[in-house]
């Protein structure tokens, strides 16, 4: 049955940065250098293809997006300028949008304004709710303890509803992109032993970010890497050490010499990705979405204000340090709330999980192939 | 050694002995056998000539023109076509094998087709064995 | 050579007699012919004995018409006899010109020639196996008769010849211009053709030629023709344009194609070749199925082409 | 033939033909052969020095034939005439035996190859012996040149030739002038109007004083040769006759007819319709489907009669660009509609087309490549697609089985000679190749003269071509032709087929024969004779002169029967 082209797709895809697709002319240079393009995993060109075709249901199942890391090389060697690295980048935001089942995804990378309402709503509303209930157990005062105006404890189970508010989100989303990629496709028909065999592969990628270590240039994986560890080492300490972090004036040697590391390393790759935006200085930093700026900078203020108000509180100025924990809430709820399952941060998820995919559906096909061989031997004798 | 046929070739100016040269230039070998005469168009091939070879001694006559439609005289190969069709009945009426008289198209860039006629031909020629014309003639004159 | 009478000779070899009886054809001219010569030697004719031939002196005779062509050792041996004993020697006629009918025995051996002859005829009585060979044993007595030679010669095959006069026959009007031109002492280059012209029989055909395309070729009776056009064009095929002219047209002019008896032109190797370069180039067709379907109109081309000279073609004979 | 003075010069060529040809040996076997009075064995006979050997023994040895062993002629063959003519001997008297090319490098067996080369040497100093000296003649120029074929070429080259004050006669079957050009709207890459263009060119041509222009005139038939023709024209008003020195064919092209490719349904589906169709539509400035809506998509379908075996073989140029200027005409008039291009590949060679290309891309064409073989199919869509039609392709560069909606199909249509081409090509005695288009002289090195001297072509009646083809082509026909006028008479080539008038008989057989009408008939004197201005050399009337009247000069049988008599002394010998 053919497959329905449609020219509208190629026009959406703008709205996510794919700009200069139409460019392209399918020499083929993007798929030959990339260290990653390999049977059956062709691309960019292939996806590229399908974009400017408009084969939308061949895009949504299609998880070479999540296997381009972005190094820049097809972008740099294409002969059109079609940027197909950013073409890539274009349809993992596309892919994120069409993996949340709410719609509030492609809301936010259709309309930056409709995002940054969004997390300035949900900011201002974090801080009323914070300083209602703030200013009813406790006062601006005192930092921790009985009678303080921001009690871990409490902090310590929203954090958690939050968490797996998230969770369930996200879970959802990732079944969605299961469904899209292998799910419906009936050609693939995986057993369960596979699923298990090759679950590791989750924990491995997501730790060691290994298939972005692959590519040629290493710098961008380092600092991915850096702000990775040191995100979950502060979401770590967070989740579980909140009393530790927060509690003083004495205070445990191991959540101050992580939570230093961990805000350094935020700090530094947010400042370099930001630097690097605003100059332009490698390929993949050419074209910024309005979502990277905005992710950006949301990292940037809550690593800001989060060291901040640490340093308020061993200051010992309570009040202060209490505010700017406000305004640093203000900026973590919407962070957590809106970009980790609505938008670029989704990918945390979403990485992982196309390489566990991957294997699992190139398993598969060959496991396919090999059966059709057999078949034909069969039939020849 | 054994029977190297002598063959004369009638190559056109245009097709064939361009044909020919290019197989030299792009040094397709070929049989030692054929020695070409050179003529502006196949037409110009009087039956008189190919007789001519055959009372001479030839053991093979090839006459070569452009493919039918792209003759440089726009329609020389198809007289010579014609010239051929009846030359070989006459041959045959002669006594002499049809097949020491043949005709084929060889265009410029056909090198290689010029190197494979002539080398069929030599084989065929060779299975034939040597034209009788000369012995017998001489034969005739010795009787008296 | 005014006031002393031309000595001549007219000889046969393998040939028909009709040249001599072109001679005679002359009419009342072979009077004149009489007065101005003495005819030395004519074997249809006069009774002449070889004997008095050899005891001729070396170019005694003033001319010798040959007709014939040379098939045995006999004619070979009387040719180079005459030869050695006459000024000038002609080839009379297509047998001694190009080897003529007899010529076209050239196509088969003299075994065929004697199976049919003298053993496989039903006019041969029953049990005769009698074959002629050149020397016989008849009791004690050796008898010998000329060789029969494998094939047919043209005269200049075996000897030098002054002049040639062609046709079958020669048409006696020329047979007069070159006695008379001889008896006058006006000889035309040696080696020459005499009594006929340098140009094709077309050029003396009064037929219209247009531009020939031949669809099929016809035999004379297989159509009704048009008197006023060129045969050629009506698909019958015609030697004229291959041969001299100097017969009066005689053929062409009463509805039948030259057979070319007057042999090709001054420049001209192989009168067949020709007439098949000719031919084939009238042929309208590209496509090689029809153009064979055309050429098949002419059945047995070799005899049309070589009709009055097989031997003087380049390849003289069939090879079998 | 008097007794001749031959030199041999054998080349070794480097060691291309001494590595296998034994080119001593060859030249000691020359030395033997009656006539020979020098014979050299030379490293590079071509060479400055090679040529200088030849020139002295010539003037010191008093020779006065010439042959080279050595390269093919079609390589050397003027370099060494040359040398005959410097040491003053006439250039005719030269033979060559192509030893190289069709000797040492075909054959590896040294003594089969030295046998051969000596037979080809021997062959060539048989010859030799016979040939004649030469002389180029000369003939009148008519100044007049005739133009056939109004459209942009014909326009060029009538204007070039008048602007450098000739004469020109202007022939067009047509009513107007214009041409194929006349029915196209803007023009790739660079979207000009083509009317523009057009207008300007045409009033020129009407304007001037040394052009006469015919309108619904055909040339009926043309005698005569280069500098001398004489073109017997129809026009409107009757017959009309004229004088011409050369003619300068542009008769273009006819645009193939789209219904012989049924698979597309054109003439039975009413949207389906033709570039030449659409050009219309743009020129009207109202693109509208037969239900005269504006449609939403259009689809070009490239390659419609060309690179397909069944109908044209070749590729037609210009329909690659024209669809993609559709793209940018249609987005311009419609921003709204979707173009899709249906492609077998993208030929955008020449100035300025590779960008126009990506700018045409960048409009979001939609390129679906087809493989040749597998043509799009026409499918009517159901109702969801608003009753238009659907184009099912297998898309190669995907590998997908993709189907677009389309309410308006184009066929762009290749280009196809004119059905009168072949009338035309044997009115003025040139050819046509396989595919009907005029044969140029030399592909490369002369792609506007033909092989009949004074015949020009120019346009895309020689072969598919654009605008800028067309014109630089009659412009250099006109500057081809210009050369000529500049003198007051024309070179003829010396080789050439004569009629002996004491031998021809007036058969008539070489009269139809001739591919060049250059032998006529003195019906009076009832003989033959050939206009040797006209005669190619072909030599197909003295292969069937049945009298033996006509001499292909430079070929003549006396020429290769020696040649013939030379390569087989050997076997005679034997025999």
């Amino acid at each position: 049955m053919a497959i329905r082209a449609n020219p509208r797709l190629i026009e959406e895809l703008e709205l996510y940065g794919a700009e200069d697709v139409s460019k392209c002319y399918h020499c083929g240079n993007c798929s030959a250098v990339c260290p990653f393009s390999r049977d059956p995993f062709l691309f960019p060109r292939k996806s590229m293809r399908y974009l400017q075709m408009g084969l939308e249901e061949k895009l949504k199942g299609n998880l070479d997006p999540w296997l381009c890391y972005y190094c820049g090389e097809c972008s740099d060697e294409c002969p059109r300028d079609a940027e197909p690295g950013e073409t890539m980048m274009s349809l993992r935001r596309w892919l994120t949008s069409q993996y949340d089942f709410t719609g509030i995804s492609r809301l936010f990378y259709r309309s930056w304004k409709i995002e940054s309402a969004a997390i300035l709503l949900v900011a201002a509303l974090t801080g009323l709710g914070f300083w209602l209930f703030g200013s009813s157990v406790g006062s601006l005062g005192v930092y921790d303890g009985p009678g303080a105006f921001f009690p871990s404890s409490a902090i310590h189970k929203f954090d958690w509803a939050l968490g797996f508010l998230l969770a369930g989100l996200l879970l959802v989303n990732c079944a969605r992109m299961w469904w899209f990629s292998i799910g419906r496709d009936p050609k693939l028909r995986i057993p369960v032993s596979a699923y298990v065999r090759r679950l590791f592969l989750l924990p491995f990628h997501f730790f060691t970010q290994d298939r972005y270590r692959q590519c040629e240039k290493k710098r961008p994986w380092a600092i991915h890497l850096v702000l990775m560890l040191s995100y979950l080492t502060m979401l770590v300490l967070i989740m579980f050490f909140l009393h530790l972090v927060q509690s003083g004036p004495e205070i445990d040697w191991r959540v101050h010499a992580f939570g230093y590391l961990a805000t350094a390393g935020l700090l530094g790759t947010t400042a370099f990705a930001l630097y690097g935006r605003i100059r332009k200085t490698e390929t993949h930093y050419k074209h910024s979405h309005e979502s990277d700026w905005i992710f950006l900078i949301l990292l940037g203020y809550v690593a800001g204000t989060g060291i901040v108000q640490h340093v308020l509180h061993r200051a010992g100025l309570n009040t202060a340090a209490n505010i700017t924990y406000l305004a640093h809430m203000m900026g973590v709820v919407p962070m957590l709330g809106l970009e980790v399952p609505f938008s670029k941060w989704a990918h945390l998820a979403y990485r992982p999980l196309a390489m566990y995919f991957s294997a699992l559906q190139e398993e598969a096909m060959e496991a396919r192939g090999r059966a059709s061989e057999e078949t034909a031997r069969l039939r020849a004798a | 050694m054994g029977f190297e046929p002598r063959i004369v070739g009638f190559l056109c100016n245009w097709c064939s002995y361009t044909g020919a040269d290019l197989a030299g230039t792009s040094r397709i070998p070929y049989s030692p056998s054929i020695r070409v005469i050179r003529v502006m168009c196949s037409a110009r091939v009087d039956p008189t000539f190919v007789l001519r070879c055959l009372s001479e001694g030839a053991d093979g006559v090839l006459v070569c023109g452009c493919h039918p439609g792209d003759c440089h005289y726009s329609e020389g190969n198809y007289k010579a076509l014609r010239r051929m069709a009846l030359l070989k009945r006459l041959v045959r009426d002669f006594g002499i094998e049809e097949e020491r008289v043949r005709l084929e198209w060889v265009s410029a860039s056909e090198g290689k087709r010029f190197a494979d006629v002539v080398d069929d031909m030599t084989r065929k020629i060779r299975d034939l064995g040597p034209s009788k014309v000369r012995a017998v003639l001489a034969a005739d004159r010795a009787e008296r | 050579m005014a006031g002393k009478k031309l000595q001549i000779a007219l000889y046969w070899g393998a040939a028909c007699g009709g040249c001599d009886v072109a001679v005679l054809d002359t009419d009342e001219f072979i009077l004149e012919v009489a007065a101005l010569a003495d005819i030395r030697l004519w074997p249809i004719a006069t009774d002449g004995k070889y004997a008095d031939v050899e005891a001729m002196a070396d170019g005694e005779l003033d001319l010798t018409l040959f007709n014939g062509a040379v098939r045995n050792s006999e004619n070979e041996h009387i040719a180079k006899l005459l030869r050695r004993k006459s000024k000038l020697l002609v080839a009379f006629g297509s047998c001694a010109h190009m080897g003529g009918i007899p010529g076209l025995a050239n196509q088969v051996t003299r075994e065929e020639i004697f199976e049919r002859a003298y053993l496989n005829n039903p006019s041969i009585e029953a049990g005769n196996h009698t074959i002629p060979l050149p020397r016989t044993n008849v009791n004690g007595w050796e008898l010998a008769i000329p060789q029969f030679y494998q094939r047919v010669y043209k005269l200049d095959d075996v000897v030098e010849v002054d002049y040639y006069v062609p046709g079958c026959p020669p048409a006696p009007d020329q047979v007069k211009k070159v006695i008379q031109a001889i008896a006058g002492g006006a000889l035309p280059p040696k080696g020459s053709v005499v009594g006929a012209s340098e140009r094709t029989v077309c050029d003396d055909c009064a037929r219209t030629k247009k531009e020939k395309r031949v669809k099929r070729f016809y035999r004379p009776w297989e159509i009704i023709q048009d008197p006023e056009l060129c045969l050629l064009e009506q698909g019958i095929l015609c030697s004229g344009s291959v041969t001299r002219s100097g017969c009066g047209v005689r053929c062409p002019n009463s509805g039948m194609p030259c057979r070319g008896c007057y042999g090709p032109g001054p420049n001209v190797r192989d009168q067949g070749a020709k007439l098949l370069s000719a031919a084939a180039s009238i042929v309208d067709s590209k496509d090689p199925e029809e153009i064979d379907r055309i050429l098949d109109g002419i059945p047995d081309f070799m005899n049309y082409a070589y009709r009055f000279g097989l031997p003087a073609s380049l390849l003289q004979r069939r090879f079998r | 033939m008097g007794e001749c003075r031959i030199g041999v010069y054998v080349c070794n060529c480097g060691t291309n033909i001494a590595k296998v040809v034994d080119c001593d040996a060859v030249a000691r076997a020359a030395q033997a052969l009656s006539g020979v009075v020098v014979a050299r064995s030379y490293k590079y006979t071509c060479s400055t020095p090679g040529q200088e050997t030849i020139v002295k023994d010539i003037q010191e040895l008093g020779l006065d034939r010439v042959v080279v062993a050595a390269c093919s002629p079609r390589m050397h063959e003027p370099t060494f005439r040359r040398a005959l003519q410097t040491a003053g001997i006439n250039p005719y008297f030269l033979e060559m035996a192509n030893i190289r090319e069709q000797c040492s490098w075909v054959h590896s067996d040294p003594r089969a190859a030295t046998e051969k080369a000596v037979d080809l040497m021997r062959a060539a100093v048989r010859r030799v012996v016979w040939h004649e000296p030469l002389e180029k003649r000369y003939v009148d120029m008519c100044r007049t040149t005739l133009v056939l074929g109004g459209g942009i070429a014909g326009l060029t080259a009538a204007l070039e030739i008048a602007e450098a004050g000739k004469p020109v006669v202007l022939v067009e079957k047509r009513d107007r002038l214009g041409g194929n050009v006349a029915r196209v709207d803007l023009t790739a890459p660079y979207l000009d109007s083509a009317r523009d263009m057009l207008r300007d060119r045409m009033e020129q041509v009407r304007k001037h004083p040394m052009i006469q222009v015919l309108l619904e005139s055909e040339l009926e038939a043309l005698e005569g040769y280069v500098g001398n023709f004489k073109a017997h024209i129809r026009t409107k008003e009757g017959p009309f006759d004229t004088p011409a020195g050369a003619v300068v064919v542009c008769t273009g092209y006819q645009e193939f007819d789209a219904s012989r490719v049924e698979h597309y349904g054109y003439g039975r589906l009413p949207n389906v319709i033709t570039s030449f169709e659409l050009e219309q539509m743009l020129r009207q400035g109202r693109l509208l489907t037969r239900e005269g809506k504006p449609p939403r998509c259009v689809a070009l379908i490239h390659c419609v009669g060309s690179r397909s075996p069944e109908y044209h073989s070749y590729c037609s140029r210009v329909c690659c660009m024209t669809a993609l200027k559709y793209g940018h005409e249609i987005k311009s008039a419609l921003p709204r509609c979707y173009v899709y291009d249906l492609y077998i590949d993208m030929h955008a060679f020449g100035k300025g087309c590779e960008d126009f290309y990506r700018r045409t891309a960048e409009m979001k064409t939609m390129f679906l490549m087809y493989e040749k073989g597998d043509l799009p199919r026409i499918e009517p869509a159901g109702d969801g697609d608003g009753g238009g039609m659907l184009i099912r392709i297998h898309e190669k560069l995907s590998g997908e089985d993709i189907e677009v909606p389309a309410d308006l199909v184009v066929l762009m249509v290749g280009m196809e000679p004119r059905e009168d081409a072949a009338r035309v090509a044997r009115l003025v005695n040139i050819s046509q190749d396989k595919d009907g288009w005029f044969i140029e002289s030399h592909p490369k090195l002369d792609p506007v003269a033909t092989t009949t001297d004074g015949i020009f072509i120019a346009g895309a009646c020689q072969a598919p071509k654009g605008i800028p083809g067309s014109v630089a082509q009659a412009s250099a026909a006109s500057a081809r032709i210009l050369a000529k006028l500049a003198h007051e008479k024309i070179e003829v080539d010396a080789v050439f087929a004569e009629v002996d008038d004491n031998l021809c008989s007036g058969c008539r057989m070489c009269n139809e024969l001739c591919p060049y009408t250059a032998i006529e008939y003195d019906a009076t004197r009832k003989r033959s004779q050939v206009i040797s201005a006209l005669c190619k050399a072909c030599g197909c009337c003295v292969a069937a002169c049945p009298s033996g009247a006509i001499k292909g000069r430079h070929f003549t049988d006396r020429q290769i029967t020696a040649q013939i008599e030379g390569v087989l002394e050997w076997a005679s010998s034997q025999g």
